[in-house]
């Protein structure tokens, strides 16, 4: 590795490079904050937070826009293998957004029992919903930004010990059992990574990304090295034969945090599977691996489907279709092979992007349903689209997205995915992919049409403030909806910092 | 002068090995819990003593050999504490299911 | 040659407590064998030529591991029948045991092909050591080089507090952690609690203070710390505190506050964010380690704890 | 003097051994206290061995973190199976 | 073969060890245990990387050591947040392993959100 090489690939873009690690910076000061402040303040740190916090992410985005370049930034000046970078491309920025984004819907949506009346003493569930949740942002953040195989191995026990709480935040029967379980996969997901990546230190003595693109060869301590980094993201990512702690996770957790769980936690550790198959290690998207993964990816999409059509309760419903939607990302490894890797990259994006919007309104609408009938089982919410025009009309468009209907994003993410099938002629994917919608429409229209029956007895009360959070739901259904509309600014930002195909990162 | 010392060290760390193995043979041997925890406290850290005390001249500075006998003081300090407390929780669990 | 005896000694027992502590039924013989199996590590990481983990590992594994797990084995050992109609049979034994071996045999393969000129950073950290004006090269890289990880893994310790304490009943918040204080009278574990904690803060300082120029540092120093103060409160000379009391948020947050201020400040005295400025180094890191001391000390020994258990007024 | 400390170190490894074999064996809890106090003493034998050797010098501060906490497993146990006894550890 | 070696091949054994402990053993605090002897396989894995990298003077690279103290204590608060919720787990429901077959599936929670 002479110098001049390494000079060139970890100077990039160091201009604003300080803003990467604000991203990281300012949810981090509002979490500690809150500790020292008390969990009554823990709103208004919360919104003091949001500000600043959406304006990092504006700028490290319009920045890499410009440019057209990825962003640097050698943390503390010490230039890998020594020290720390950060690099956003466009990838990481357009993550950067929908988790900014998503976490100021979740701000605002949380109910009032997070927030302490004027006065009163600080309760559990405000202290730990609200440093929980500045501590999601901190860590995805990190995850989008991070290049360093140990500092991600940190973040990814971040989101760990920030989403677990949000599990038995309620204290339900039976929410506790699911984090524990949740926590044992989290772990054996981290452990393995870690093992992983000291394999890798160990055969080339940098834990940089940027670095190891340059010099991993595909030999055996790279190979297993990879192989144990993958299963234990596997693990963490719920992909078919490790998904059981997902549901019960996910359906317990206050919608709030649910909507937060399946929409972003569940994708930080797949952010982590697409840096490794295709920044570090590019030659392997074509392997046989690579058809391992895409198969457990497509068992995925049919069992998640199946299942989620035999549940009887909505958040288990909205749990199971996450299984199976974290079985399409998983298919863009085998179809990113020869001609298709850019198609099915950008397919692979589109489809995380849009899935987190639509699942995220989603889960809150089914979280405004169950807080108005006082349960959410799906046989007894007849009438929702009567009571509750606006969540109802959410919860359509959100499921059109997940279905694959043209004008919304999960329609382009999936046309993009097919042609890459078609690109690389691998027919079988495609099959899946179409498959994986149709089994979706079914499980959809089961909820749906329940919704569109005529309620016997109006519901009398919606508690206070739904009407607000229900138009809440709306915009972030349709924000999901207008990249469908308007596909060309995430598909450009997804060119920008990719390799092209085998030479090293720009 | 050093070939003293090193004399001295080797003398000593040999009869700390000595009593050792004369408490790890006493805990082969004695039948109760009570007795054997005499051998493992008395003959242990007398022999962590010998050691000390035996390794102390060959250390570089002066601090560190203190440190060895603070290192002693504090095992022989906690050691009697702990033994005392097992032998009370042997006898509480030897009353409740004897 | 002369450390074919020790170091093959070490390994055996290391072997045969692991093995002890996975096989064995006794839940009681397993975990008291985890707590020795940690103390042999510390032994092993000094062979290893590793003093700083060496101590970390001594000072968390025989400390409060130990202390965690011991009273978790009490609570749960009367449970051992009821989960043993849980164990998977034998074919599933014998299966998973095939796959840890067919692992453990490739792990195994791995380390012995490494490559033989083994890529080090040993001389990349030597060379830009003296920048940092500190003489411990492992402070160096944790402090220095690669400060971003050490305050992210700061950050991690007050959200696993935090998340322990969402665990407790609601009528209970605000309540103080642990047992109910009985009144002390002399015996060997009150006459422990009093004579050893003042000499372990002391050790605890003295290894964090040297940490910038020999093995030890912040870790060391809050675990020891952590270690006493968890003594102290078993024995019941002092009581945990409510976990709404402003003075302990004060002390959970201030290592990761200090470093967030330090890192920030950076932009102004020196090169960058998380940068020190030039000469000036060593008494910011030292004022980082101070701070995060105390703040490790602090939660660690309420993570061994556990959640609120009684009122404040108890 | 070196090989010899080292060598002395193996044998104090050896011993320890021994006894942990003899205490594994037995079936109380009390034994089972005995091993963590053992390896106390023995550990803190060996790295005092080691740290009489011309390198591993900073092997004392182990020795000396060892020693302080040696005890504090036992404490843990006696506290936490006193409070379901219910009675006082030392009446 | 001298004796990093054969801490490699230890390391290597343990993990084994740690993952057949997690595989097999039912009760909670057995799993975590297990984890521990894991994750203390893994961090002699990068003991003996380490060791294999002593240069420039030093006993050995620096680098790997700070990566094993704060992953030891990440391992610690691990456990200790898995220890808590096995204790409270066994305080509410008596359960001290994880219920056989689906039954555990999903909280039924009739939930009132109180928005």
């Amino acid at each position: 590795m002479n110098p001049v090489k390494l000079a060139s690939l970890t100077t990039g873009q160091h201009g604003g490079g300080g803003l990467l690690v604000l991203c990281v910076l300012v949810p981090v000061a509002a979490l500690l904050a809150i500790v020292l402040a008390g969990g009554r303040h823990g709103r208004a740190v919360t919104l003091a937070a949001l500000p600043p916090g959406l304006l990092v992410a504006g700028l490290i985005a319009t920045q890499v826009w410009k440019t057209g370049q990825a962003m640097v930034e050698r943390v503390g000046g010490w230039a890998p293998p020594l020290g720390l970078m950060l690099r956003a491309d466009g990838l990481s920025v357009l993550m950067l957004a929908t988790t900014a984004i998503l976490v100021a819907a979740v701000a605002f949506y949380a109910p009032r029992s997070f927030r302490v009346a004027a006065g009163g003493a600080e309760t559990r569930a405000s202290l730990v919903f609200w440093v929980m949740l500045m501590a999601i942002w901190a860590s995805m953040n990190l995850v989008f930004v991070s290049s360093d195989l140990f500092n991600l191995y940190v973040a990814l026990e971040l989101i760990a010990f920030a989403a677990i709480p949000m599990v038995y935040l309620e204290g339900k029967k039976g929410t506790l059992l699911a984090g524990l379980r949740y926590l044992l996969y989290a772990l054996m997901g981290s452990v393995l990574y870690l093992l992983g990546a000291a394999l890798l230190y160990g055969r080339h003595g940098t834990m940089d990304i940027t670095l190891l693109s340059g010099m991993a060869g595909m030999d055996w301590a790279v190979c297993l090295g990879v192989g144990l980094m993958t299963a234990g993201l596997m693990a963490k990512t719920a992909l078919f034969p490790l998904h059981l702690w997902l549901p019960p996770a996910h359906a317990g957790a206050t919608p709030a945090a649910s909507a937060l769980l399946s929409a972003l936690v569940v994708k930080g550790s797949f952010f982590l599977v697409l840096r490794i198959w295709f920044d570090l290690l590019p030659p392997l998207t074509g392997t046989p691996g690579a058809q391992l993964v895409g198969a457990l990816g497509a068992a995925a999409v049919l069992v998640g489907g199946v299942m989620a059509i035999r549940q009887d309760r909505l958040k288990l419903l909205i749990a199971y279709s996450t299984v199976a939607q974290i079985g399409y990302l998983f298919l863009i490894f085998p179809l990113a092979k020869g001609p298709a890797v850019a198609t099915a990259l950008s397919g692979g994006m589109f489809l995380a992007i849009s899935h987190a919007f639509a699942k995220a309104s989603m889960f809150m609408t089914a979280g405004l349903i169950a807080g108005a009938y006082g349960h959410d089982r799906i046989a007894g919410l007849r009438g929702v689209m009567r009571s509750m025009p606006v969540a109802g009309c959410a919860f359509l468009i959100a499921a059109f997205s997940l279905i694959g209907v043209p004008p919304t994003g999960g329609f382009a993410a999936k046309w993009r995915l097919i042609s890459a099938a078609v690109e690389s002629s691998q027919w079988g994917w495609a099959a899946v992919i179409l498959c994986g919608g149709l089994l979706a429409g079914a499980y959809m229209f089961r909820a749906v049409s329940v919704f569109l029956t005529e309620a016997e007895t109006p519901v009398a009360d919606k508690p206070a403030g739904t009407r607000f959070r229900e138009w809440l739901v709306l915009a972030l259904a349709c924000v999901s909806l207008w990249i469908g509309l308007f596909p060309e600014i995430p598909a450009r930002l997804i060119e920008i910092g990719r390799p092209a195909n085998g030479e090293v990162l720009p | 002068m050093s070939l003293a010392l090193d004399i001295f060290t080797v003398v000593m760390v040999v009869a700390g090995l000595f009593f050792f193995y004369a408490g790890s043979i006493g805990m082969l041997r004695f039948p109760t819990v009570e007795s054997r925890l005499h051998a493992l406290t008395k003959a242990d850290n007398l022999s962590v003593g010998f050691i000390a005390l035996g390794v102390m001249p060959q250390m570089a500075e002066a601090t560190d050999a203190l440190k060895l006998l603070l290192a002693w003081a504090l095992i022989l300090f906690s050691s009697a504490a702990a033994s005392q407390l097992i032998a009370i929780a042997a006898r509480r669990n030897r009353r409740r299911d004897p | 040659m002369s450390d074919v005896v020790l170091h093959g000694g070490l390994i055996l027992l290391i072997l045969s407590l692991a093995v002890m502590t996975v096989v064995t039924r006794d839940t009681f013989a397993a975990i008291t064998a985890f707590v020795v199996y940690g103390m042999l590590l510390g032994l092993a990481w000094v062979a290893l030529g590793s003093i700083d983990v060496a101590l970390t590992e001594a000072a968390l594994g025989s400390g409060i591991t130990g202390a965690l797990l011991l009273r978790a084995a009490v609570c749960l050992r009367d449970k051992e029948a009821a989960a043993e109609v849980r164990r998977p049979g034998r074919a599933a034994h014998r299966v998973s045991g095939l796959v840890c071996a067919a692992i453990a045999a490739g792990l195994a393969a791995m380390v012995l092909m490494l490559p033989d000129p083994a890529p080090s950073l040993a001389p990349a950290v030597m060379e830009s050591l003296p920048a940092t004006q500190v003489k411990n090269p492992v402070t160096g890289v944790l402090l220095a080089f690669r400060a971003w990880d050490t305050f992210l893994e700061t950050v991690v310790l007050v959200l696993a507090l935090v998340a322990v304490w969402g665990m407790t009943p609601d009528a209970l918040w605000g309540g103080r952690p642990g047992e109910l204080r009985q009144h002390a009278h002399d015996g060997p574990l009150v006459f422990l609690a009093r004579v050893l904690p003042p000499v372990g803060v002391m050790l605890g300082i003295y290894l964090f203070w040297i940490g910038a120029d020999e093995p030890g540092g912040k870790f060391q120093g809050g675990t020891i710390l952590a270690a006493m103060w968890m003594l102290t409160l078993l024995a019941g000379l002092t009581d945990a505190p409510p976990v709404s009391r402003r003075w302990l948020r004060a002390a959970m947050v201030a290592g990761p506050a200090t470093f967030l201020l330090a890192g920030l400040s950076g932009v102004v005295f020196a090169s960058g964010l998380f940068a020190y400025p030039p000469g000036f180094a060593k008494p910011v890191i030292l004022l980082i380690e101070a701070a995060s001391t105390v703040s490790i000390g602090v939660t660690l020994c309420l993570l061994a704890i556990g959640p609120p258990s009684r009122p404040a007024n108890r | 003097m070196d090989s010899f400390l080292r060598i002395a170190a193996g044998l104090v490894m050896i011993a320890v051994g021994m006894g942990l074999a003899r205490i594994f064996r037995g079936s109380q809890d009390a034994d089972r206290m005995m091993a963590v106090q053992l390896l106390g003493t023995g550990g803190i034998a060996v790295l005092m061995l080691l740290a009489g050797s011309k390198t591993g010098a900073a092997a004392i501060d182990v020795a000396v973190t060892l020693a302080l906490l040696a005890a504090f497993a036992t404490v843990a146990f006696v506290k936490s199976s006193q409070t379901r006894g219910g009675k006082e550890p030392e009446e | 073969m001298n004796t990093t070696e054969w801490f490699g091949i230890a390391a290597a054994l343990l993990i084994g060890l740690g993952l057949y402990g997690i595989l097999t053993q039912p009760m909670l605090l057995r799993k975590i245990v297990s984890f521990n002897v894991l994750g203390s396989g893994v961090f002699l894995m990068f003991g003996v990387i380490a060791r294999r990298g002593a240069a420039a003077g030093l006993t050995g690279d620096p680098v790997p050591h700070a990566f094993v103290i704060t992953g030891i204590v990440v391992a610690f608060s691990a456990s200790a947040l898995a220890v808590t919720m096995a204790l409270k787990l066994h305080e509410d429901t008596g359960e001290s392993a994880f219920p056989e077959g689906e039954d555990a599936t999903a909280p039924d929670n009739p939930d009132e959100d109180k928005a």
